[in-house]
């Protein structure tokens, strides 16, 4: 590959990712800049590209919603593009919608560290032995 | 001199405090880099030996070493690294297990158990799991018979008792005929 | 007092019976010999004391381990064994071997003293209250 | 001397390899030679004494120049041109197998009923007992779990538990991104890896499709 | 000892017989099959005294060892004497042989076809072959049968894990299946059937092999059981939704090779592989039947029987399986002590008994008393005892009362059941006195009607009537009617009289009030009588006639180690300090004591006797510790610790013990349970003999007692046990009484009686 095919790519990459500026903001956010089909959205805003010109491993990628920062994580894939990313299937859940069921729930990112909506662990079982109270403690 | 001579006098020898001690004594040993530069360069060509040679195979010490007279009782308590409170404060418990009601079949019934007195389980405060502290909990022997288990016992230091069987079975014959004897209680009306 | 200990499922703790048998020794084959191992070993340990201090930066002096040795030694006085007291020389020379060579740590070593080890009441009334 | 020993030493190795018909065909394979090498050999650097004046020489004239340091730029710069051959996690990912055995989770019928029968299979099959359960009658009579806990800190990944399970309750879903800060969050309860089930349950289920003739 | 394995045994019986077999004396020399045969008591082939063989013995050989038995004797059984086992489903040892479910087929040389070996009785020479390729055909079609329509529940099934079908179909079944079920007409689906809060059903598991009903039916003594339909359709139940209502109920859960019957407490909730298994004894009645506690994580999960030929065989009662429960309801698990305001609040043991020491040495000695209720263990009835006489007290009763006139509890034999349990076995007559046994001692009964059904025994009964699930004689309800029966004046008087074996039963339950000691006194001369009747004919001389059955399971070693018998010493005395351990039955009230009168309870569980208290010493209960309880015979059992106390909840001794310290001047001595023990030997010996009956004698002189003075009078009332109808089975002691199951049984005894289908 020469210069000059490195050269059209960054300039493709650049554009994609709408102009020098975005780019350059991209660049920061991901330490990358790449070009690529954008092959769907999810509903959290995440973009999802593939470009088979990479290697596997780098040829799927995406890049999360803006909103999200410099707060991004891998688990903020939701489950029918997580296994898309993870080339477990190569269809992504637009050419195959996932199952729906009623009892689903929505997605959730890993919600370690956060002070308020960490799982916290607690035991789902009854006392094993009842103790007897006094009348005036009952 | 066969080799098994050769492992034996190999053995003693290390064991024996002369020589581990001219070993061990030299304290250059782990400072003077010359001397361990010397030896290793001694030892690259030294030649592999097999496992036979090492010492890893078994070893017929029954024909090798004479043997001595002992009036004492096994005990392993002063070197087996088990904690006191776990041999003098502990009571194992010798018997025969009961059939299950639940089941027809004998098997687990044949062989002498050993196992310990109940020590306190609480429950973990945050997930509700029962815990306990007792290492022993967990030990239960077989054996084959009752006198095995008690040596066993003694040589661990262990208190225990024994309890004997109960009688289980009393033979008595019976047969198909009795459901349908006339003269007899044991006429079966139902099925 | 053993007929009433058999009687109420309580074994008599204490041998009354001696068994006298034959036995494969360890390394040992008499009394004499055990006892040489066993004094060699003091010895030692004894001797290795004050390099030990010097390779282990630990808070005691060679008074206070020798007096340790010591009651390691001691507490193992009732071992009539000559196998059981083989086993424990050799247990005591890989101890020995493993602290002249650093193979432990300070904290290691410190574990002879065991003064960091809470000790538990045994008489009935801590046992009752502490439980 | 030694150093030249130990050259000459390498350079009879590999002429040997070179030799052997089989693994002539180049130099990557010389990584075997280990196998049929008839003694231990020092590697050590050699030892001052046995270096020439020429190879010090040529050594000054190295480390003066910087040689070795613009060699190296050199190379980092002919780099950032290259493709990496590292992923961009988390915004490229590594491929996963539909067996994949990462975060526990409990399913659901499509119905909406729980799976877990109480069995107890798991927790009997697991190898390190990281799995607690207690269960009950419901009151509508079904068997059903009081207590479905994983100790995810015990748990050593081997899918027994999913092997085990009659009802394909328990399994080992595709996520492992759920790493803790603290050991409590790790310890899961019932509600825990049912919630698990029920976010996870496309994936879950697309994977045990493509596994299904496998099984 | 051990029972052995088969080539042992075998050589024990070729020993046994002077022919000499040359198959079974290569496999061993003579010699030490001799010293082999020394330790087999459990079978009655190695009971056998060598060299006598009595000639009607049959030879036989199963798999080529020699067998010799009796005629009549079963093939199954004569595998099972040399150690063969043979697969069974219908077969039971203790239940008639129904030869139903085919499991047992065995090939026997020159029989054409394979044979049950449950039914078929040996014959001279026969050759059985239990492991032949013909019989290992005939067992895996069997099994395929069996498991055409039976369900693959497994998972969620209660029984697996521990399920004969499930183990045999493993050993015996074929590996694959032929079931196709092309037409998708699916397995056979049978309806549950309602049977109780106890034994729940899940009849599509059912394999007919009647186990139930035969139990039902010879054991328990309700016909409720049965088949209805033939083949395919063939089901188990009831016919009408109904209440299995019998007090032995839960031991067809036992019995069912399957899960089809499955208890409901236990519903879901273990799985044996999961279980730890502490082998103790019950306390639920007097007979201390031989239980095995299976408990996970601290908690107890169930109660099973142990089988113990001399106490409760296989079987026991539905309290004693389900009344575990209660062990966790209504625990006492913090000491308590009342404040200023006069309210009991929880404190820490020191402060607990800190407080009660302060109270107890401030009166003297004689104005304190003890009470202790019937769920005490020696153990800690010892050392109160010790702890109380060092403080100068000597009143120290039990709730239960024993008449105390001529001998009263001096002499063991007056208290005892002393032809001992295996003793109805061998009776010919049973006059039971003032007692419901069926409810009393279930277990007693049920070897009651055994006798009754295999031994033609004769039952009389003086007391009101009530079903016994057997017949029996009614002699009459009123004290006057058991004095004519003494006097020989009765109808029935002659007809008894002729028992060479008769056992009279007296029910504590009777004894309780003034007219016990006529009761007590009537029943010893019609001993005597019935006694001196039967020696003449020649039966043998240790024959014991009188019987006491007690209710409660720590009466009798109370009595043993020197309690007073009821609660009049302190209603007289009005004490200033009461101890009450594990006093429940609420005998002694406010009103019995002084006004200012410092109440102490020590037990395992709020009831009436905590209710009453001012201080509260959380004690363990039966599961809960190791301890002795002497049952109604005499025999001294040992409990174990399933599980530790719960909360801050001691051992009663060690509570005893730790308040003894804080007494000045009454501190005792042990230290560990051992010590305690020794000072038990110090009192009784046979305490300590575990598992043996120390049997009492002096049967002569206190009778001459007796004999001596006149016989009390009485009011003439009528012979009530309290407890009549299988409601006032359920609920009897602190533990029963906290247990939810036991409320549920007697809400379903109690419908059941509403209901056109009830038989009382």
């Amino acid at each position: 590959m020469s210069l000059v095919d490195k050269l059209g790519n960054l300039i493709r990459a650049v554009k994609q990712n709408g102009g020098l500026f975005k780019s350059i903001r991209t660049f920061y956010f991901t330490d990358d800049l790449k070009w690529g089909t954008h092959v769907g959205t999810d509903k959290y805003g995440n973009r999802y590209f593939e470009n088979n010109y990479y290697f596997m491993g780098r040829n799927r990628w995406v890049l999360f919603n803006d909103a999200f920062r410099l707060e991004y994580d891998g688990s903020q894939i939701p489950p029918e593009w997580h296994q898309w990313m993870h080339y477990t299937t190569d269809k992504t859940p637009i050419e195959r919608p996932p199952v729906q069921h009623r009892w689903m729930v929505q997605h959730e990112e890993n919600k370690t560290g956060s002070s308020k909506d960490t799982y916290y662990p607690y035991s789902t079982t009854r006392t094993k032995i009842e103790s007897w109270m006094p009348k005036n403690l009952r | 001199m066969n080799s098994s001579t050769v492992l034996r006098r190999t053995i003693v020898s290390a064991i024996q405090q002369r020589q581990l001690s001219a070993s061990l004594l030299p304290r250059t040993l782990h400072t003077s880099t010359a001397v361990r530069a010397k030896s290793i360069t001694e030892l690259q060509d030294a030649p592999r030996k097999s496992v036979e040679e090492v010492g890893l195979g078994r070893v017929n010490r029954e024909k090798e070493f004479p043997k001595i007279i002992l009036d004492v009782k096994d005990d392993i308590t002063s070197f087996n690294g088990v904690p006191k409170e776990h041999i003098h404060e502990r009571t194992a418990r010798i018997y025969v297990p009961a059939r299950n009601t639940m089941q027809s079949a004998t098997n687990n019934s044949r062989t002498w158990k050993l196992d310990f007195d109940v020590r306190e389980r609480w429950e973990n405060p945050l997930m509700g799991w029962s815990s306990s502290a007792d290492p022993l909990s967990n030990l239960a022997v077989t054996f084959s018979s009752k006198e095995d288990a008690i040596q066993f016992a003694e040589k661990n230091g262990w208190n225990y008792f024994v309890e004997e069987p109960q009688p289980v079975w009393k033979f008595k014959p019976k047969s198909y005929g009795l459901n349908f004897s006339w003269d007899k209680k044991t006429r079966v009306s139902t099925k | 007092m053993s007929s009433l200990a058999s009687a109420s499922g309580l074994a008599p703790r204490v041998a009354g019976t001696m068994i006298r048998r034959e036995v494969t020794p360890l390394l040992s084959s008499s009394k004499r010999e055990v006892r040489l191992r066993v004094l060699n070993l003091y010895r030692s340990w004894y001797r290795q004391i004050p390099h030990i201090l010097m390779d282990y930066d630990v808070p005691v002096d060679q008074d206070k381990c020798r007096a340790k040795l010591k009651e390691i030694f001691m507490a193992n006085r009732d071992v009539k064994d000559i196998r059981a007291i083989d086993m424990l020389v050799a247990k005591g020379q890989m101890e020995l071997r493993e602290t002249i060579e650093v193979w432990k740590q300070k904290t290691h070593f410190m574990a002879f003293f065991r003064d960091s080890v809470q000790v538990k009441k045994t008489d009935f009334m801590s046992k009752f209250l502490d439980q | 001397m030694a150093a030249s020993s130990l050259l000459s030493t390498s350079r009879r190795v590999y002429g040997g390899i070179a030799r052997l018909p089989v693994l002539s065909g180049g130099g990557v394979r010389t990584i075997c030679v280990s196998s049929s090498r008839p003694a231990y050999k020092l590697v050590n650097p050699p030892r001052l004494e046995d270096v020439s004046w020429v190879e010090v020489q040529e050594r000054a004239a190295h480390s003066i120049f910087m040689n070795e340091l613009l060699r190296g730029m050199m190379v980092v710069i002919g780099h950032m041109f290259k493709e990496p051959a590292t992923i961009n996690y988390p915004f490229e990912k590594g491929p996963l197998s539909p067996r994949f055995r990462g975060e526990h989770a409990l399913r659901r019928y499509p119905s909406g009923e729980e799976r877990c029968i109480a069995c107890k299979l798991c927790e009997a099959v697991c190898p390190a007992q990281a799995i607690t359960i207690e269960a009950e009658e419901r009151p509508d009579g079904s068997r059903r779990t009081t207590r479905y806990d994983i100790d995810m800190t015990k748990c050593i990944y081997c899918g027994l538990c999913q092997e085990a399970c009659p009802v394909d309750a328990i399994v080992e879903g595709p996520n492992f991104e759920y790493s803790t800060e603290t050991r409590e969050e790790l310890l899961y309860n019932k509600d825990k890896l049912l919630t698990n089930g029920d976010r996870w349950e496309a994936e879950i289920a697309a994977n045990l499709e493509a596994d299904h003739l496998y099984r | 000892m051990i029972r052995p394995r088969g080539r042992m045994l075998n050589t024990v019986c070729s020993v046994a017989h002077h022919h000499f077999n040359p198959s079974s004396s290569l496999v061993l020399p003579t010699t030490t099959t001799r010293s082999l045969s020394l330790g087999q008591p459990l079978l009655q082939a190695a009971k056998q005294p060598p060299a006598v063989v009595p000639d009607n013995r049959v030879e036989l050989f199963i798999d080529d060892k020699r067998v010799l038995c009796e005629p009549g004797t079963t093939v199954l059984q004569a595998a099972a004497m040399v150690g063969v086992e043979i697969p069974r489903f219908c077969y039971h040892d203790r239940l008639s042989i129904a030869g139903n479910c085919r499991m047992c087929l065995v090939e026997v040389e020159k029989s054409v076809k394979p044979v049950a070996s449950c039914a078929m009785p040996v014959m001279k020479g026969m050759r059985v072959k239990t492991n032949s390729v013909a019989t290992r055909k005939a067992r895996e079609g069997v099994m395929e049968f069996l498991l055409m329509n039976h369900p693959l529940d497994c998972p969620i099934c209660d029984q697996a894990g521990e399920c004969d079908l499930q183990d045999q179909s493993m050993m015996f079944g074929n590996d694959r299946s032929r079931f196709t079920d092309i037409k998708f007409e699916g397995k056979r689906a049978v309806e549950d059937k309602n049977i109780g809060p106890l034994v729940k059903t899940i009849m599509t598991r059912c394999i007919h092999c009647t186990r139930c009903i035969r139990f039902a039916s010879e054991v328990a003594g309700v016909d409720d059981l049965g088949t209805t339909g033939r083949g395919g359709d063939m089901q188990v139940g009831t016919y009408v939704e109904k209440l299995f209502a019998s007090e032995l109920s839960g031991n067809v859960i036992d019995l069912c090779p399957v899960g089809a019957l499955t208890s409901k407490p236990y519903a879901f909730t273990a799985r044996p592989w999961e279980i730890r298994k502490c082998e103790t004894v019950d306390v639920m009645d007097a007979l201390g039947s031989n239980i095995v506690v299976n408990t996970r994580g601290g908690e107890v999960m169930r109660v099973l029987p142990r089988p113990n030929e001399d106490v409760n065989e296989e079987w026991i009662s539905d309290k004693t399986r389900f009344a575990y429960d209660g062990l966790k309801r209504q625990r006492l698990t913090l000491p308590m002590l009342k404040n200023a305001q006069g309210v009991l609040e929880p404190v820490d043991w020191e402060a607990a008994l800190t407080g009660i020491a302060a109270k107890v040495s401030r009166v003297e000695g004689r104005e304190i008393a003890a009470l202790v209720g019937g769920l005490c263990d020696v153990e800690s009835l010892v050392v109160l005892k010790d702890l109380l006489n060092r403080l100068g007290c000597e009143t120290l009763c039990t709730e239960e009362a024993f008449p105390m006139n001529a001998a009263g509890t001096d002499v063991r034999s007056n208290y005892l059941l002393n032809t001992k349990i295996t003793g109805v076995e061998e009776a010919d007559l049973v006059i039971l006195i003032g007692t419901n046994i069926r409810f009393e001692a279930p277990v007693l009964n049920a070897r009651i009607r055994k006798a009754y059904l295999h031994n033609n025994l004769r039952v009389a009964v003086v007391g009101k009537k009530t079903d016994l699930h057997y017949e029996y004689d009614h002699v009459g309800d009123t004290i006057q009617a058991l004095e004519q029966l003494a006097n020989g004046e009765h109808k029935l008087s002659k007809d008894l009289a002729k028992a060479k074996k008769p056992m009279i039963i007296v029910g504590s339950s009777s004894l309780q009030d003034a007219d016990g000691a006529a009761i007590l006194a009537n029943a010893i001369v019609l001993a005597d009588k019935l006694k001196s009747g039967s020696s003449s004919g020649s039966s043998d001389h240790d024959w014991k006639v009188l019987n006491v059955l007690h209710r409660h399971a720590g009466q009798v070693g109370a009595l043993d180690v020197g309690y007073t018998p009821g609660a009049g010493k302190i209603k007289e005395l009005k004490p200033r300090v009461l101890y009450m351990l594990g006093a429940d039955a609420g005998v002694v009230t406010r009103k019995d004591l002084a006004a200012d009168a410092f109440v102490i309870y020590q037990g395992h569980h709020g009831d009436a006797g905590a209710e009453i208290a001012d201080a509260v010493l959380p004690g363990a209960a039966y599961t809960e510790k190791s301890a002795t309880y002497v049952n109604t015979e005499g025999r001294a059992q040992r409990a174990n610790v399933a599980v530790t106390p719960p909360g801050m909840a001691r051992e009663d001794w060690k509570i005893l013990r730790a308040l003894s310290e804080f007494i000045p001047g009454a501190s005792l001595p042990y230290e560990k349970l051992e010590d305690v023990r020794h000072r038990m030997a110090d009192i009784a010996p046979h305490l300590l003999r575990y598992g043996a009956v120390e049997e009492a004698n002096y049967f002569k002189q206190s009778h001459a007692l007796v004999h001596g003075s006149k016989r009390p009078s009485h009011s003439g009332r009528a012979l009530a046990p309290p407890q009549t109808v299988l409601e006032d089975f359920y609920m009897t002691d602190s533990i029963s009484r906290a247990s939810r199951t036991m409320a549920k049984c007697i809400q379903a005894a109690r419908h059941h009686k509403t209901t056109k289908y009830s038989v009382s």
